[in-house]
């Protein structure tokens, strides 16, 4: 399953509705990403929101086809992506990923999977302000690194 | 045609999607993006880098020679920068 | 931070708290174990309830010396073990381990690294319950080599 | 001295902890083991097989040969199956 949504996510609810009545499974990995404040570690100035753009249409489709590719990949009794668009401010949730399986290396190797596609793969456009102002923040190289360790090719949405 | 823009592409054209007619020698992307830079100044500023804009036809990313016809939904957006 | 307890617990509750007010965390990971019933994969009989027994103040020991371990090795911004005792049926909350740092491939690690640990050297015992009737658990030779890539010994309890 | 049985040790001595005091000539985990096995049948039975029994003292594992004193708390269970 699948959402993009503009409002926040319960990270518990949403486990507990996902394995709901089932006795096959033993691990859940939950993925929770935070709007994070990086101006510690450089010379730029706090973060004060983050607003991400997306497709609609397209961003779903590529979100329902990376999770397909892991429910291939790896033997999932259930898996969940929701991901937020719009202003966020730094500490806020912005995305979840719920793998289900009955072992755990499944469900950890599957979730890492999904993350590291929708950090920098997903069709989203991040906009960042901070005291300097306002800009775009540009597609990041290091990141496909992660990304290519899974040997993925973005999926293609459906036409 | 449904012509989309997204991230500093909306911000620079002004708009987040306009239709259009295509003129019938407009068959390719490429083509598509010399015809709409004509269209205002800030249409011109949105296509003045190709080399940082992608595009997606009918929600497929596609290379800039892919052809395009009317009643396809065209985007155009800066390279994805993950969530 | 550790807790050893007999109730259930709230993943996303636990997540908002460990990190509340925190600017600098971009990446939680939570692994929430779930009791499984192993039967459809075997010739057993289906379990009906486990029961986890502990030994008190050996076990928290050993929690917080593996914890305190992962943050050793990985540049943690919070870390929490939460761990059930006493008996469950199939589908309950047994395990929550929840690891949160700027960077997503740390809390993957971490979480994995304590998970495998937990789920075979922490100080637990576990009674399964079955038509069969009731039986303990064997420790499982095939589950030490999770534990061995990570080539852990057991923490030493504190004296 | 303070004796903590888990598991099927629990069970087969039939209790979760006793109190005892140490005979003089009682100074390993392992000496202890022999003078706790005439204590009763089920605790006959509990170390029965002892290559499928853990022994911490203060809560610290240790082998059949560690030394132990009056005044430890010298636990018995089997090896652990984790969480």
């Amino acid at each position: 399953m699948i959402r993009v949504q503009s409002n926040d996510f319960d990270p518990g609810a949403e486990q507990a509705a996902l394995v709901a009545g089932r006795r096959d499974v033993g691990a859940v990995v939950i993925f929770v990403g935070l709007v994070r404040d990086m101006a510690p570690e450089g010379d730029r100035s706090a973060l004060s929101a983050m607003t991400l753009e997306h497709y609609p249409g397209m961003t779903e489709a590529q979100l329902a086809a990376i999770e397909a590719e892991a429910n291939r990949r790896w033997p999932l009794s259930a898996s969940l992506i929701v991901h937020r668009y719009g202003r966020m401010e730094p500490g806020e949730r912005i995305v979840l990923v719920v793998c289900a399986s009955a072992h755990r290396a499944a469900a950890f190797e599957a979730c890492a999977f999904l993350v590291d596609w929708l950090k920098t793969k997903a069709p989203f456009w991040k906009l960042e302000e901070s005291a300097d102002g306002a800009g775009w923040v540009e597609a990041r190289a290091e990141d496909d690194a992660a990304v290519d360790r899974w040997a993925v090719s973005p999926p293609k949405a459906a036409e | 045609m449904r012509i989309l823009y997204f991230a500093w592409l909306r911000q620079r054209t002004g708009t987040g999607m306009e239709q259009v007619t295509l003129p019938d020698d407009v068959r390719t992307v490429s083509a598509l993006v010399e015809w709409l830079k004509t269209r205002s100044p800030g249409h011109a500023a949105a296509f003045r880098e190709l080399k940082t804009v992608r595009a997606a036809v009918n929600q497929t990313y596609v290379k800039l020679d892919h052809p395009v016809a009317d009643g396809d939904e065209v985007a155009f957006f800066p390279p994805v920068t993950g969530g």
